[in-house]
C-alpha cells in the first residue's frame, strides 16, 4: 500500500458517496456513481488488491452504471418533491446511522492496526496458501488459485448465485406471450434510427478488441490478474457495447435469448461437471488433481492448474450470459421487441 | 534517460493542469469539453510514453510486452476519447444548450 | 490525532458504511435507496481489503520472471489473497444483487406509476 | 525515483478533485458526464503509475487496458439520453436551485 494516494483517494470516495446521495436528480447520481466506482478500483489497487480491481474496473465501467441508465430511462430521472412529514423519519434515520457508527468506532478500538502484516486475518490461514500455492500448483496468481481450488466450493455457489440473479430477473421482468404485454410501458429506445457514424464505426472497431481481451483475461488468469469473473463481464460489456452504439436487434442477432438462457446453464454445468468428473475419478468434489488420468501428458500438479482453466471458462461463460440476460430484460421492459 | 521520463511526466502534469483549468473556468459547455477533449487526450499520450521509457530500462521479452501494452492503451485512448467527446458534445448540442456569447443576448 | 490518520481505511469505512445506511433508510426514491445499497457494500468490501493490507508488501502474485523461482517465499512479502477472493466474488454478486434490485424497481413502476416510496404506499391504502 | 512518481500520483489525485468539482457541482448533467469522462482517462494513467510504483507494471498494465476499452461505454450510454429528452436542467434539479435557472 501506498499511504499518500491511500488518503487522498479515500478523500475523493467520500466526496463522491456524499454527492451520490445528496443530488437529487436520478441520471446525476447515476453519473456520479461511474465515478465513484473508478475511485473505488483505484483504491484496490493502490493497497495491492490487483484482482479485486480488475473486477471492479470491467464491472464499474461496463456493466452496473449501464444498468443504472437503463433503470432511470426506463422509469423516471424525477426525485419527489419533499414532504413536510418525512422530516421526522428522516431524523430517525440520521439516529439509527449515527448509532451504527458510534457501535463500530467503539469496536474500532479493537481492529488489528491498519496495515500490520501480523493481524489474526494474516496468520492463520493466509501464509499456507502464499507459501504452498506454487507447490501445489504451480500457479503464480494466489488468488486465482484459491479461488478456483483451494476454495473452488465457495465459488461454485457464487456462480450459482449469480445464476440465480439472472433467474430472478427474467421470472420478475419477462413476458413471453404477447397478449400479456398489454400492460407494459413502451421501452425507451435510444439507438434506433440514430444514424451516427462516427460512434458505430469506432464501437465497430473496439468491439473485437474487447472481446479478443476477454479471452486473454480468462486465459491469462493464471498468472496475471484476471480470470473468470472478470473475463466473463467483459464479453458482457461489449455486448452491450454493441446494443448501446446499434441496435437492440443486433445483440439478439448474435446472441438470441434461446442460446443465451442455454449458455448460462452451460457454464454452470461446465463447473458442477468437472467437479462430478473428479468424483467419478475416485477423488473428492473439485479435487482436480485426478484429472491427470484423463488429461494425456499431466502430472498431478499441472491437472490442477488445467482443471482451474476449465472452471474459470466455466464461471466466464455463465457470467457473460447473466450479464447479457439482465441487460436485455431491464433495457426492453422484459419485451424483447425494442430497448436501448 | 531519467531525465527525459521526468521531463515527459512533468509536461503531461503541466497539460492535465492546462485541462483542469480549462474544464473549472471555461463560461460554457463547448468550451469546456474542447478543453477536456484535447488536452487530456495529448497528455495522457505524454505521461504514458514517459512511463514506457521508465519501464523499458533493459531489454527482453517481458518488458517489451508491457512496452506494447501501454502503447496499446494510448491507441485505445487515441480511438475511445475522442469519440465519447463526440458524444457528449452532440448529447449537448440535441438538448440544445447555447453556446456563450462575449455580449450576453438581450434579455428576453 | 495519531489514530486518526493511521487507521483512516477504518475511519472511511465507518462512514462511507453510515452514508450508505441513511440512505437507504431516509431517501423516498428507490433507486437512490439501491445506490445506498451499493456504498454500503463498499464499505463493506473496504473494509475486508484493508484487513488484508500489509505494509511494504507488494502484489499478492508470485513473481516469477522467466525461469527464476523464489526458492523461499517471504510471507509479509505478499498481501493476504484470502480476502481478495472473498470480496473479488462479492463484487460479482453485488451486479446480481443490483439486476434483481433494478429489476424490481421496474416492476413497481409498472405497476403504480411511481419510484416513491410514500406516493406508493398512498396507493396501497 | 519512487517518490517522484509518488508525486505525480498525488497531484492527479489532486486534480481529480479539481475535476470532481465539475463533476459534482456541474450546472447540467452533460457537464457531470464530461467530468467523469475526464476522471476515467486520469484514472487509466493512475493504475499505470501504482504499477510503476510497484515495480510490477506487468501485472497492472491489463487493468488500464480494460479502462482504456471499456471507459467508452458509461459516456456513449450517459450521452445519448439527450437526443429524445431534452430537458436539461428540470427544475427541482441540482442541489440548489440557481437564479439563472428559475427564468
Amino acid at each position: 500500500m501506498i499511504w499518500q494516494l491511500d488518503l487522498s483517494v479515500l478523500t475523493l470516495i467520500v466526496i463522491c458517496a456524499f454527492a451520490t446521495i445528496m443530488v437529487k436528480d436520478l441520471l446525476s447520481a447515476a453519473i456520479i456513481f461511474g465515478a465513484y466506482s473508478f475511485l473505488m478500483c483505484l483504491l484496490w489497487t493502490e493497497m495491492g488488491a490487483v484482482d479485486v480491481a480488475f473486477t471492479e474496473a470491467s464491472v464499474g465501467a461496463g456493466v452496473s452504471t449501464v444498468l443504472f441508465f437503463a433503470a432511470v430511462y426506463q422509469t423516471s430521472r424525477k426525485v419527489g418533491a419533499r414532504k413536510s412529514g418525512r422530516l421526522l423519519s428522516k431524523a430517525f434515520a440520521l439516529i439509527a446511522a449515527l448509532l451504527t457508527g458510534l457501535v463500530l468506532v467503539i469496536a474500532e478500538a479493537d481492529f488489528p492496526g491498519f496495515a500490520n502484516p501480523f493481524t489474526p486475518a494474516s496468520l492463520h490461514l493466509s501464509p499456507y496458501y502464499i507459501t504452498q500455492t506454487l507447490h501445489d500448483t504451480n500457479v503464480p496468481n494466489m488468488v486465482t488459485s484459491v479461488l478456483a481450488d483451494y476454495r473452488g466450493f465457495d465459488t461454485m455457489f457464487e456462480t450459482a448465485v449469480i445464476f440465480t440473479a439472472g433467474l430472478a430477473v427474467i421470472a420478475i421482468l419477462r413476458r413471453f406471450k404477447k397478449e400479456d404485454r398489454h400492460d407494459l410501458p413502451e421501452p425507451y429506445v435510444i439507438s434506433e434510427g440514430y444514424p451516427d457514424t462516427i460512434i458505430r464505426f469506432v464501437a465497430r472497431q473496439l468491439v473485437p478488441f474487447i472481446q479478443l481481451f476477454a479471452l486473454y483475461v480468462v486465459a491469462h488468469g493464471h498468472h496475471s490478474p484476471g480470470g473468470g469473473f472478470q473475463g466473463g463481464v467483459i464479453l458482457g460489456a461489449s455486448f452491450i457495447l454493441l446494443a448501446i452504439s446499434f441496435d437492440f436487434k443486433i445483440v439478439l442477432g448474435i446472441m438470441s435469448e434461446r442460446w443465451n438462457v442455454l449458455l448460462g446453464n452451460i457454464g454452470v454445468l461446465i463447473y458442477a461437471g468437472i467437479g462430478f468428473l473428479c468424483l467419478l475419478l475416485g477423488a473428492n468434489f473439485l479435487d482436480y488433481s485426478m484429472l491427470s488420468k484423463v488429461l494425456p501428458a499431466t502430472d498431478k500438479i499441472m491437472a490442477r492448474s488445467h482443471g482451474m482453466l476449465g472452471i474459470e471458462i466455466g464461471v466466464a461463460i455463465a457470467v457473460m450470459a447473466i450479464v447479457i440476460s439482465i441487460y436485455l430484460n431491464i433495457v426492453s421492459h422484459g419485451k424483447y421487441d425494442k430497448g436501448l | 534517460m531519467t531525465l527525459v521520463v521526468i521531463l515527459l511526466t512533468l509536461t503531461g502534469l503541466v497539460f492535465f493542469f492546462a485541462t483542469t483549468i480549462g474544464i473549472l473556468r471555461f463560461p460554457d459547455f463547448y468550451s469546456r469539453m474542447h478543453a477536456a477533449g484535447k488536452g487530456d487526450t495529448l497528455s495522457s499520450l505524454i505521461i504514458l510514453l514517459a512511463l514506457v521509457l521508465y519501464n523499458f530500462h533493459d531489454i527482453n521479452l517481458a518488458n517489451l510486452l508491457v512496452a506494447i501494452k501501454i502503447l496499446l492503451i494510448v491507441v485505445f485512448i487515441f480511438m475511445a476519447s475522442p469519440t465519447a467527446t463526440h458524444a457528449i458534445i452532440d448529447a449537448g448540442y440535441e438538448a440544445s444548450i447555447k453556446p456563450w456569447m462575449k455580449k450576453p443576448e438581450e434579455e428576453s | 490525532m495519531h489514530s486518526i490518520v493511521a487507521d483512516y481505511n477504518y475511519w472511511i469505512y465507518i462512514l462511507l458504511m453510515m452514508i450508505g445506511l441513511y440512505a437507504m433508510l431516509a431517501k423516498n426514491n428507490l433507486i437512490k435507496k439501491v445506490i445506498g445499497m451499493s456504498i454500503f457494500q463498499t464499505a463493506i468490501i473496504i473494509f475486508y481489503v484493508s484487513i488484508g493490507a500489509k505494509e511494504h508488501a507488494t502484489i499478492p502474485i508470485i513473481a516469477h520472471g522467466h525461469g527464476a523461482v523464489e526458492a523461499a517465499i517471504d510471507v509479509a512479502h505478499y498481501a493476504n489473497p484470502l480476502v481478495h477472493v472473498l470480496m473479488l466474488t462479492a463484487i460479482v454478486v453485488s451486479v446480481g444483487t443490483l439486476g434483481v434490485a433494478l429489476a424490481i424497481c421496474l416492476a413497481i413502476h409498472r405497476k403504480y406509476n411511481s419510484l416513491e416510496e410514500d406516493e406508493i404506499q398512498e396507493q396501497l391504502q | 525515483m519512487d517518490s517522484f512518481f509518488i508525486g505525480i500520483g498525488v497531484a492527479l489525485c489532486f486534480l481529480m478533485l479539481l475535476t470532481l468539482h465539475r463533476a459534482v457541482h456541474g450546472p447540467t448533467a452533460i457537464d457531470r458526464i464530461m467530468g467523469v469522462n475526464v476522471i476515467g482517462t486520469k484514472t487509466t494513467i493512475l493504475l499505470v503509475v501504482i504499477g510503476t510504483i510497484y515495480h510490477r507494471v506487468d501485472m497492472f498494465v491489463d487493468i488500464a487496458l480494460a479502462y482504456a476499452l471499456l471507459n467508452f461505454i458509461v459516456t456513449i450510454a450517459a450521452s445519448r439520453y439527450f437526443h429524445h429528452r431534452k430537458n436539461l436542467i428540470p427544475k427541482g434539479y441540482g442541489f440548489r436551485i440557481r437564479p439563472e435557472e428559475k427564468k
